[in-house]
């Protein structure tokens, strides 16, 4: 095995079925430490990848590897892969500190080496006062928080995180991502499942995204965008008269399309030639028929390509 | 062309009368109990003990009919209190079988899709709740037992003349009173294990377990202790007793009980109202919106 | 990132077995799984039932002591059918049925057994740990149940029929062999109830059908007899008891026989549940 | 008119430890955000006006009815969508709420006629022939929704809706809600922890915090409070331009590569700021008033209560 694989997780045409049904196809994917995030429609395969890469199902056909160990020697791969499931269940009549610690210890930690491993990984999701309460009496956000330390505890390299942030209120949410960019910047591999799309743009080095069990794209968030030549730019520029707007766009040949927005305060420009849209629109302002209140690209982000790439219809309908 | 925009509109119709809505719960329950063949074809069985019944008053009552089987009244069965008892705990067995097959999912399938602050965060409470489930036997059960044995009753009546019905009246009393005991305390039962044990087998095993361990305790206190006490431990012995008060018979089963074994009537009719209260109890404290962790 | 003792662990991996992080890891499994049994809410049913026979046996000592002490070689032999009846074939069966079966299948019905499989724990250690802890469990409970039993039957023979019969006769030798039984019967029944749990869904129907099978292990000609643990139990048993007019009789199992076979039967079954659980998906149904 | 929801002092309990302290406030809005952080007691709240729990000691109205004596009248005003996953096993949506819809009083064929207006409403299309236990988690949250909803109630309780759905089904259902909350037939009040979601769907929002009300606020003025910043991201010669917003006399910063934050002065427009960018040969990519965003309100919230964070 090369150097550089040691280094990734591998998948090598993964494919699994569960009888008849599609879990994923044809995967080939080759991640590199940083914050991948994983993007889909509910049942589009992304729990299925994550426990594929954690040996808890089998691929059918294929081959993986994470960091040049596979999936099915538990024994070896866990002491490098920290996995945060979605299962909201803990064994029954254990404190968080009580779970984390005994998890440690059948990792087979001594006591005093999974004492303050156990603090620490605590300490990090931010549970230390509530670390004495039985883990059945945690709210969601805390249940979800206490699972996260388990995952970390033992110090992986490579975190596994099935919507790890579902649950959490706002200002956990905030400090979760610094923590999962903390560990991205100690050269961890972090792969995280997430549908809060602005949350996946501001944090993710990377994004795979699925779609019935295949990967349709992968890769940076606005690379994937620059790629996708024929959706021209679109962009809202939100003023008090949208229609006299509207009417001197259309002196540049490259735009598209002007909409009006639904509350007839902005308009919607798609344009082929951004650059000299904006000069244009310097003009237009300039001339003083409009006041401009706010100009943003509306599809530069994870949200359009979304849109694009998997469309609006979402699910099964 | 009209176009029809579809918004959210607030309901301005007639609502049902609110003492009717347990209703709904037995309602929507036999929907899909009676789409399994299985258990139709089960619930039709239930009624050929009614009809063999039936049969048998009818050729008391009919000279032709013996003649024609070459039988004579005196090789039947007579038709007394001990008869309508025969009755009642045959249809009571098939009623225990039901129970078994419907009652355990009741409430348990509620709350494992956590569906109770469904029911409960509309105008309907806890109590309509219990009743509407504990309704979806009730019905069934009667329907076997009470309802027919009156029918039986009355038939009887009917064919023997005026006297008999006077003179027998306690008769018609104890199917209905014995029937409401035997549905109460099944429904219950199974309502309260059911909102117990989640797992549907385990409930079944349970709901039969219970007959049959309190039934070896029971016989064993008894033997041991030279006691009635087993006898109103045991559930089947205690229905039996409430049974033969009922009906003013005696041991009538022959279970060899000895004398001493026999409890009295007053205490099996309170440790039914224990069970009951029991019952009830634990009810309470798994029916509600929503569990509180401390 | 790599802590020290991370270094340590693929040290360990390398050269050779890793006797001690695999005798940590059982240790640790030992305690989380002791705990659970003995705290958790299905270890009420377990308490119940091993409290019976105490129960059972105080009442008649209480009740019908001195009857008892007049007949004891009479008592003897009630005591055997007890045994073999109630704790036996009912106690002990359910209990270890109970506990068991629980170990994984009570881990699927609370979605935790994904946290045993997300740590580096061979599953075959995994396995080992849990059936230790349910054998702990059960033995201390059931064999602390039988003597309970023991503790109120010698009571009831009375004063000094139970010193003749505890001290100087059978008694002493009774105890220890209806005690070593109700061991045994533990780690037979444990592990077959251990596989059970694993292979089905749903393992009251299969606990159903071995119970059957054990019940009516009397009718069985002698080569089907020997596959059932409760024959080996039998043969153990230092008060024979008759098994009724319909029965084939077969050779009992002399000790040294039925004693290591037991004990190899288990192994066995192991082994089998090692097998499994290393093909196991976690899937929790319903996803 | 009554308001919809008043809080006189309400206080809960559970096994004598305070869960909500003191609670006082008079809600009238269309659409209400229900905010705050784990364990503030947002869906404890819901639970007691649901009647579920007991108050402890203050009352609250809904409607101007009485928790504590009318909570049967309540219970039949309001609809009900659980966080949690909630159904009633092994039944298709259709039949599931219109049983649903039949236990809030309405008779079987009305039932029957509102639950397919309801789900054709949410958009559940065939699918709602199909049993519940087959759904994806997005159509469960749909079914629950339209349950919520089918007997046309005037107040509807949504416990985080929009958890765990996708993209797409999370646009579609704060549409919904957008909906209802402009065909003014009902109010709608929403527990949430996605700010986004809570600022595209509500008008009011109350912040909550260990029991207590941390904030009550209306959104939109909130948000008109404050229009003095202004950011804008540029492409071209951005040292330049912000040189040149100096000469105006405003207050700027850069605060990366090609963004500005401006602070405007009185008499500035965003007109001049385009005057310069048409000089300098600067692209205006992105421009837009720095408000008070939900972020910030919840954040100040957060901390006015008790200083730390």
């Amino acid at each position: 095995m090369s150097e550089s694989s040691e280094q990734k997780i591998v998948f090598e045409g993964v494919s699994k079925f569960y009888g008849e049904i599609l879990g994923v196809n044809k995967v080939n994917l080759l991640v590199a430490p940083g914050i991948t995030s994983l993007v889909g429609p509910n049942g589009s395969g992304k729990t299925t990848l994550m426990n594929l890469m954690t040996g808890l199902i089998r691929p059918t056909r294929g081959r993986i590897s994470i960091l040049g160990t596979r999936p099915d020697q538990p024994e070896k791969l866990f002491r490098k892969v920290g996995y945060c499931s979605q299962y909201d269940s803990f064994p029954k009549g254990l404190t968080g500190f009580e779970l984390v610690r005994s998890m440690l210890a059948v990792h087979g930690f001594h006591r005093k080496e999974a004492e303050p491993l156990t603090w620490k990984a605590i300490e990090r999701v931010g549970l230390t006062d509530a670390a004495h309460r039985k883990v059945a009496a945690y709210s969601k956000g805390m249940r979800q928080r206490i699972r996260l330390a388990q995952a970390i505890a033992h110090r992986p390299s490579v975190m596994i995180l099935d919507e790890p942030l579902n649950g959490l209120d706002p200002v956990a949410r905030a400090e979760t991502m610094r923590l999962f960019r903390q560990l991205a910047e100690e050269g961890l591999h972090l792969i995280v499942s997430s549908h809060i799309l602005h949350e996946v743009d501001t944090m993710s080095d990377r994004v795979i995204l699925l779609n019935n069990g295949y990967v349709v794209a992968e890769g940076e968030i606005h690379g994937v965008r620059n790629e996708m030549e024929e959706h021209p730019m679109q962009i809202l520029i939100r003023c008090d008269r949208p229609s006299t707007l509207a009417s001197r766009v259309f002196e540049q040949d490259s735009v598209v399309e002007a909409k009006l927005h639904k509350d007839r305060r902005g308009l919607f420009v798609k344009t082929r030639d951004a650059d000299s849209f904006y000069l244009l629109l310097n003009r237009i302002v300039t001339e003083g028929h409009i006041n401009v209140e706010s100009v943003a690209p509306v599809d530069d982000d994870l949200n359009a390509v979304y849109q694009y790439l998997i469309g609006s219809r979402g699910e099964d309908q | 062309m009209a176009v029809y925009e579809h918004t959210y509109k607030p309901y301005a119709g007639k609502l049902t009368p609110e003492w009717s809505r347990f209703l709904i719960i037995p309602r929507h329950a036999y929907k899909d109990i009676f789409r399994s063949k299985l258990f139709t074809g089960f619930f039709a069985l239930c009624f050929v003990g009614p009809l063999i019944f039936a049969i048998m008053i009818y050729l008391h009552h009919n000279i032709n009919a013996l003649l024609m089987l070459e039988l004579r009244v005196r090789d039947l069965v007579p038709i007394n209190a001990e008869f309508f008892q025969i009755f009642i705990s045959i249809q009571g067995g098939l009623g225990f079988l039901l129970t078994v097959i419907i009652g355990p999912t009741l409430i348990s399938r509620d709350l494992a899709n956590n569906g109770l602050p469904l029911y409960l965060c509309r105008p309907f409470s806890r109590a309509e709740y219990v009743i509407g489930k504990m309704s979806v036997l009730m019905i069934l059960i009667s329907s076997i037992t009470w309802v027919p044995g009156l029918l039986l009753f009355l038939f009887q009546s009917y064919l023997e003349g005026a006297g008999w019905f006077g003179n027998n009246l306690r008769i018609a009393v104890a199917i209905f009173l014995l029937s409401w005991v035997w549905i109460i305390i099944l429904a219950l039962l199974s309502v309260t294990i059911s909102a117990w044990v989640k797992w549907r087998m385990a409930a079944s095993a349970a709901l039969f377990g219970l007959f049959m361990i309190t039934n070896a305790m029971g016989i064993i206190i008894n033997e041991l202790f030279r006691t009635w006490i087993g006898s109103i431990i045991s559930l089947s012995i205690l229905m039996q007793t409430i049974s033969d008060g009922l009906f003013g018979l005696r041991d009538s089963f022959d279970m060899d009980l000895n004398e001493y074994m026999i409890a009295p009537v007053w205490s099996a009719w309170m440790a039914f109202g224990l069970i009951c209260a029991l019952c009830l109890f634990l009810l309470t404290r798994k029916v509600r919106a929503y569990e509180v962790v401390r | 990132m790599s802590s020290s003792a991370d270094a340590q662990f693929v040290e360990h991996a390398s050269d050779k077995l890793p006797w001690s992080l695999w005798m940590r890891q059982i240790a640790a499994i030992l305690r989380l799984e002791v705990k659970k049994n003995f705290l958790g809410r299905r270890a009420i049913l377990i308490y119940l039932l091993a409290l019976a026979p105490v129960l059972l046996m105080a009442a008649m000592a209480a009740t019908a002591g001195g009857e008892i002490s007049r007949h004891s070689g009479l008592a003897i032999i009630i005591f055997a059918n007890i045994f073999e009846g109630f704790i036996l074939r009912t106690v002990v069966f359910f209990g270890c049925a109970w506990i068991f079966m629980n170990l994984f299948r009570g881990e699927v019905v609370d979605k935790s057994l994904h946290y045993y499989f997300l740590a580096p724990v061979r599953r075959e250690v995994l396995v080992t740990g849990k059936y230790l802890s349910g054998l702990l469990t059960s033995i201390f409970l059931f064999a602390g149940s039988t003597v309970g039993a023991l503790f109120f039957f010698y009571l009831a023979l009375g004063q000094s029929a139970n010193s003749n019969y505890t001290f100087n006769g059978l008694g002493l030798g009774h105890s220890v062999s209806y005690i070593s039984i109700t061991v045994l019967a533990c780690v037979g029944y444990g592990a077959v109830f251990l596989v059970v749990g694993l292979f089905f869904r749903n393992p009251m129907i299969p606990a159903i059908i071995i119970y059957g099978w054990e019940f009516i292990n009397f009718l069985l000609p002698p080569v089907l007899k020997k596959i059932s643990i409760i024959h080996y139990l039998r043969s153990l048993s230092p008060v024979p008891i008759p098994e009724g007019p319909y029965a084939l009789i077969a050779e009992p199992t002399p000790a040294w026989l039925s004693v290591p076979g037991l004990l190899i039967l288990t192994s066995l079954v192991i082994v089998i549940a090692s097998l499994q659980i290393r093909r196991m998906e976690i899937k929790y149904g319903g996803e | 008119m009554d308001p919809v929801i008043s809080l006189d002092g309400l206080g809960v309990k559970f096994g004598g430890r305070p869960i909500l302290k003191d609670l006082r406030g008079e809600l009238r809005g269309r659409a209400i955000g229900l905010l705050g952080p784990n364990g503030a007691g947002k869906t404890t709240l819901i639970h007691t006006l649901l009647g579920f729990h007991p108050a402890s000691s203050g009352t609250a109205r809904l409607f101007g009815r009485d928790i504590r004596t009318d909570a049967k009248s309540i219970r039949a005003l309001v609809g009900y969508m659980p966080e949690r996953d909630s159904f009633i096993a092994d039944m298709t949506c259709v039949h599931f709420v219109r049983l649903m819809a039949e236990l809030s009083g309405l008779p079987s064929d009305a039932a029957l006629e509102r639950a397919h207006e309801a789900l054709f409403y949410v958009g559940l299309g065939e699918a709602r022939y199909r049993k519940l236990g087959t759904y994806s988690l997005g159509m469960k949250q749909l079914a629950k929704f339209a349950q919520a909803i089918v007997h046309g109630p005037r107040l509807i309780f949504l416990d985080e809706p929009t958890n765990g759905l996708d993209p797409p089904a999370r646009l579609r259902m704060l549409e919904l809600v957008r909906q209802i909350r402009d065909s003014g037939h009902a109010h709608i009040l929403i527990s949430s922890h996605l700010l986004r979601d809570v600022e595209e769907c509500c008008e009011e929002i109350l912040i909550m915090k260990d029991g207590r009300i941390a904030s009550y606020c209306n959104l939109e003025e909130e948000r008109k409070a404050n229009l003095k910043f202004l950011e804008i991201e540029t492409r071209g010669d951005s040292d330049a331009f912000a040189e040149a917003v100096g000469t105006l006399g405003c207050e700027y910063a850069l605060t990366g590569d090609h963004r500005i934050k401006v602070v405007m002065q009185d008499g500035i427009e965003i007109r001049d700021l385009y005057r310069l960018a048409a000089s300098e040969g600067v692209q205006i990519r992105r421009l837009n008033y720095k408000r008070d965003s939900l972020e910030d309100i919840f954040l100040k919230a957060m901390e006015d209560s008790d200083g730390r964070l």
